[in-house]
């Protein structure tokens, strides 16, 4: 099991398997961001009571979907760094944690964009709000230390630590708004039940929130390729890779 | 049974102990009323700080908002479908604000056992739809659903 | 010369946890002891910061009652996490910590001991000068016991979490040091404040607080069981 | 030194390699060390001897390999290896504000001990002069506390002994005595594992060098 | 190896103040750019601080409001006091900081280039982002102007004062560090920040705001001229 | 070399006492240095070469007795003083973030340099290999570290240098070369202090002896 895992993300072997899910998820990506945005900015009726400002969701709701979910992966990542230390896992976990800040800091600003006009206020210090900020401090954190940390891998487990100790945030963001009565509101979205929304709202929100995962996967890869083949670049795999391109030309 | 099992069965005792009790704990805790937004019950009931600033919860009457021509100060009633109380609050109110919507205000108690509302936000629900929609559910008197889901999904805490 | 072979014929004892970990405790203790000028850094520091608030905010009465909580609990936040640094420190210079991770004892407890001296030097004295700078911010007194309870409850956690953080920073020679500490651990902080300080204002206008307290005593829980295996688990790390 | 000693008691090292920084520091190493046997490692400044030491202590990570105390993955079973175990290091790990006694009770109630091993009289045999033992070690000069760092290895019982530069801040009489520790560990069964730069004079015992850096 | 006299039949350019001015500064900055992911840690370690007040207190935002301006000012300074360290800490332990001193310069200006740097890399970061930080905490438009200006004013006298704190504690390798250094500078940043609040909390209440400003203008004329010298002469005695 | 070489210029010390912790280090130590000589510090470790050297600098007060430059107290016009010193000391006072150019860059903008000198020939002459001159200097290994701080004596047109070990981490090569940099320094009518563990070889050069420590 342990063998074939190594195997399995052995750095030639992720290399190959990454460029693959870029090609096709950029493309996915792609195709999902013009309907996404058609859908959403054309096709969506405004709502009943926000108007035309219920817009914003498009926008807020999967990129918040994404700031929790990029950490998930990133401390899973971490975790095989930790347990089997992989060095892909490593790569990825450390090129999670500033796409999953951008993300956060989307939601957190799109959020108290939509918040004035609706709720009243930019801001308002509630549990999804508050968790919501902490999330965007640990990712910080984590950037912080890898960066701190001079040797590459000590500096992978290190930051891995804080991520699984971070991960605890999680659950409090997304259950923050039944544990506690929060101004956000609570989940219109559940796997057990039938969302109240409206079917082209809910069509537009899924293809934007496919759109935003997508392009994650594509720039979670990405960096991490570029960095993996930046590590091994004296490694035997890399330089035939290179001389083969170099035959090439 | 060698000292290094035992060791490493004391360890997963106590960790097992120790998440046992943080669990427990914490489904106390969410049985309590944390983040406190008053009802107008527990006003008319007088559980209301005197000279602290509140938060209270609850949906707006319906012909009850009251505005000052001329300056942006406006009067309302809040409702858990008990008890009633009357807010003051000068400023722009939020888009969602409107009649028969739930709103939290926070503030503190005047003399005549008003509140003075320093702010007042409007909790959005959970239903979106296209305001065709919402005239055809009006029109088959099915508003309750729609309009007030913060009283009848969650009844029990805040509002 | 020939006399130090002779040890060599004798049998062993092997190692017994519960005294490792009294030997550890006792050890951090004494070492504070000898530094007690020290022992008031962190006092001095507490104080410091709760009376910059009546000096930068107009000196009403009532509003300090109403800040008094939060600003009090930040105060120590600040204090505790400043401290920190002396959990590892020390004997990660002089290669001591080397010595505690080759024992053969789950390293977790020896940290949680270490941890548990942390407390007993600065979270605990924290814990005893808090009633007194609530009083001169004009606090009343449920709301100064419930401060009590939330500092028992509080400031054993701000130990624990605080030594995840240092032990991944003990390694850095020059890495920002305090500051990146505080990006690290503060954020994780943030929960003990928001309810602690919630408790005690809410016992300062006369309500409930049962919630509140069961949530710090679950935090305390939670903390006292996963945040030594952390703080091991980051010790190996920054040994590497 | 408890009944097990005569086991098959034995370090293997087992294709291990360091890369720092992605610089391989060294790679493929493998030897096995038997009971009795007293293993130096030789090689220039920055060879990576200290960093093979602190790996066999299991406190580096090496990037590949694996080292076995009796059969199994020391990885699997810290304690069990670390009770066997007695590092000393380029850092002393001895605290300047206790005292020798104190510093080596710590040691005492930490692992695995002699049994009616008495620090005062390890502390007289290792050649601390009389009245020190109560001085806080701040007051020590630099041979005295490697003095106090190596007693550790007459406190514990353990059978591997792993050391860095032992003979640092030595004069020769304290580098005869060292020299004779570890003739008679290893005479009784002991392992031991050193680095040093110093000439080492250990009679007749079985003595195995390892040659690190190109 | 016979080229190495040749250097020698040369003739000499004198040193020159500005020249030497210019090349410490621009030294310290590059430094910092080298570092680019630590500029983030005071601003982020600020932006946590501030948001510790609303969590810990209750969150009505006329409250936040009038203690806004306390707040924000007490978070610069345990932020500026936190970065403080690095202003001579990398000097002292790799031996530049003895080269500095035996420079042909009046070492008060080279100090006062270091000093100029820090602010630029840590007091300047904060004061842009004070305003951010004080619209979250509902602060009014007249009261954010003033908040800048205070912050203009404000922030070069905690990189002065601070300088003197550091040059006298630079040498200790051991001594509690932050804390002995918080205890030292904290207190002479009191009157910084009891003005700079009042300003700004004056200013939201509408009033006059002259007076406190020219007293800022005033601490700052005087750190300017004083400050660089007594941290010269303290990092002559912590190099002794 | 400026013209005022040719002037009455000399290091007189008088009289220094240094204690630390009420323990007395050394006590009534003078002697002169004229321009062309040598002078060279002897002694056991922690007799307190480094100590007078840093006295010497200005850098650490001794507690009696003065240090004077031209007849004159060196406290009383240190600007004077040190634009004639250059010191490298037991830290290389070399950053590591910065890379070998800037970090001669910045020695150049601080002191009193030679005109026209050129710092990449300055780097080829001490030996640092091709290429490294703009890599950071952490990336150096201690030798070459330590011919960057040496570099410093070409830059700068310091009449008197005052030098703590200089030939720590050098090989055989660089040992010559610094060997030959103080012996042209002296002809040319400069003045070294130095303190060295090493045996040095300074041809026929003018080079007095001080010993410290009983
Ligand atoms: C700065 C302020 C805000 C933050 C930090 C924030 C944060 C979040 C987060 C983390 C989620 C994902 C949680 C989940 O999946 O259950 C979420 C979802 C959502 N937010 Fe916000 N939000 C903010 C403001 C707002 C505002 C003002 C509105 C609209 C009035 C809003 C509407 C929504 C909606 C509709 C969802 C989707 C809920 C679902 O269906 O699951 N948010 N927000
Ligand atoms: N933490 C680290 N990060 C990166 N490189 C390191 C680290 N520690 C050591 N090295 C590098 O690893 C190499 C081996 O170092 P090591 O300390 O093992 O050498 P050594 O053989 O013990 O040398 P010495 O004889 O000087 O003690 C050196 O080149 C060093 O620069
Ligand atoms: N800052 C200090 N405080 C107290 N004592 C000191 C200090 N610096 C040095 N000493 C003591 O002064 C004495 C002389 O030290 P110094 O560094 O001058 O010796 P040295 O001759 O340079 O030795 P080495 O050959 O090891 O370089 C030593 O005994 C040392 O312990
Ligand atoms: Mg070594
Ligand atoms: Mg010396």
């Amino acid at each position: 099991m342990l063998a074939w895992l190594h195997r399995l993300a052995s750095p030639k072997r992720f290399h190959g398997l990454a460029g693959f899910f870029i090609t096709w998820c950029g493309w996915g990506a792609l195709v999902l961001f013009a309907s996404g945005l058609y859908y959403s900015l054309f096709n969506s009726p405004p709502d009943y009571q926000q108007g035309e400002s219920i817009r914003i969701m498009y926008i807020h709701v999967p990129a918040a979907w994404n700031s929790m979910f990029i950490y998930i992966t990133m401390a899973i990542a971490s975790l095989f760094v930790l347990v089997w230390r992989i060095k892909a896992a490593a790569a990825v976990a450390r090129a999670c944690a500033p796409l999953g800040a951008m993300f956060t800091f989307l939601a957190l600003a799109t959020g108290s964009l939509w918040g004035k006009p609706m709720w009243g206020a930019w801001w308002v210090w509630d549990a999804r709000l508050t968790s919501e900020l902490i999330l965007l401090f640990l990712y910080l954190g984590f950037m912080a230390l890898q960066s701190a940390i001079e040797d590459k891998d000590a500096a992978a487990r290190a930051a891995g630590v804080l991520a699984i100790v971070g991960i605890i945030n999680i659950p409090i963001i997304y259950y923050s708004v039944e544990w506690w009565n929060t101004l956000h509101q609570g989940a219109t979205i559940t796997l057990s039940e039938k969302p109240k929304m409206n079917t082209d709202m809910f069509i537009s929100l899924i293809l934007m929130s496919l759109a935003f995962k997508f392009y994650f996967v594509v720039a979670v890869l990405r960096k991490a390729r570029n960095e993996m083949l930046e590590r091994e670049q004296n490694s035997q795999w890399v330089k035939e890779m290179l001389g083969g391109s170099d035959e090439r030309k | 049974m060698n000292p290094k099992q035992r060791n490493r069965l004391i360890l997963i005792t106590v960790i097992v102990v120790c998440v046992g009790i943080a669990v427990t704990l914490a489904g106390i805790a969410l049985k309590e009323n944390i983040n406190l937004f008053y009802n107008p019950t527990q006003i008319a009931a007088g559980e209301v700080p005197k000279d602290a600033s509140f938060r209270v919860g609850g949906l707006v009457v319906e012909g009850s908002v009251r505005r000052n021509p001329g300056d942006l100060k406006v009067t309302f009633e809040l409702t858990d479908g008990a008890e009633q109380v009357t807010v003051h609050y000068e400023g722009i109110l939020p888009d969602l604000f409107r009649e028969g919507q739930g709103i939290i205000a926070q503030g503190r108690m005047n003399a005549e056992g008003h509140v003075n509302a320093s702010e007042v936000l409007a909790k959005h629900d959970e239903t979106y739809m296209p305001p065709e929609v919402q005239d055809a559910l009006d029109k088959a008197g099915n508003i309750e659903d729609a309009a007030a889901p913060g009283t009848s999904s969650k009844p029990a805490k805040g509002y | 010369m020939n006399d130090v072979t002779n040890i060599a014929k004798t049998t062993a004892i092997e190692p017994s946890l519960g005294r490792a970990f009294m030997a550890m405790l006792g050890r951090d203790l004494t070492l504070a002891y000898r530094h007690r000028a020290q022992l008031a850094n962190p006092l001095v520091f507490f104080t410091i910061v709760v009376s910059l608030f009546p000096l930068g905010l107009n000196p009403d009465p009532d509003l300090l009652r109403t800040i008094a909580p939060g600003v009090i609990w930040v105060a120590a936040l600040l204090a505790a996490m400043l401290s920190l640094d002396s959990i590892f420190r020390s004997d990660f210079d002089d290669g001591t910590l080397e010595q505690i991770l080759l024992s053969p004892h789950p390293l977790s407890l020896l940290v949680l001991a270490k941890t548990l001296a942390h407390w007993l030097i600065t979270g605990l004295p924290l814990l005893l000068l808090a009633p007194v700078l609530g009083g001169l911010l004009d606090m009343s007194g449920e709301a100064l016991g419930v401060l009590m309870i939330t500092g028992a409850l509080g400031t054993p956690i701000l130990s624990l979490i605080g030594s995840i953080g240092v032990a991944l920073t003990v390694g850095l020679r020059s890495g920002g040091g305090g500051v990146l500490l505080s990006l690290l651990v503060l954020p994780l902080y943030i929960p003990v404040l928001i309810f602690a300080a919630n408790a005690v204002g809410n016992a300062a206008g006369g309500f409930e607080v049962t919630g509140q307290l069961a949530i710090l005593g679950s935090l305390l829980a939670l903390s006292v069981g996963l945040a030594p295996l952390a703080a091991a688990a980051a010790l190996r790390i920054s040994l590497n | 030194m408890n009944d097990k000693t005569n086991g098959h008691v034995r370090l293997e090292v087992d294709r291990l390699e360091l890369t720092r920084n992605d610089r391989v520091i060294f790679t493929d190493l493998s030897f096995t060390l038997e009971a009795g046997q007293i293993l130096q490692v030789e090689g220039h400044n920055g060879a990576g001897k200290t960093s093979l030491l602190r790996i066999l202590c299991g406190l580096t990570m090496p990037s590949e390999g694996v080292v076995r105390w009796c059969g199994e993955n020391m990885r699997d079973d810290r304690d069990r290896y670390y009770a066997d175990l007695c590092y000393v290091g380029h850092y002393p790990g001895v605290k300047e504000e206790l005292t020798p006694l104190e510093n080596l009770a710590m040691v005492k109630s930490l692992g695995r001990i002699r049994e009616g091993v008495d620090i005062e009289e390890v502390l007289e045999r290792i050649g601390l002069p009389f009245g020190h033992e109560d001085q806080l070690c701040s007051r020590l000069s630099a041979g005295q506390r490697r003095r106090i760092a190596l007693a550790r290895l007459l406190v514990t019982d353990a059978r591997l002994w792993i050391l860095d530069e032992p003979f640092t801040a030595l004069d020769i009489a304290g580098r005869r005595m060292v020299e004779e520790m570890l003739m008679s560990h290893a005479k009784a069964g002991g392992m031991v594992i050193l680095t040093t730069h110093h000439a080492v004079e250990l009679g007749d015992c079985n003595v195995k060098m390892l040659h690190l850096g190109a």
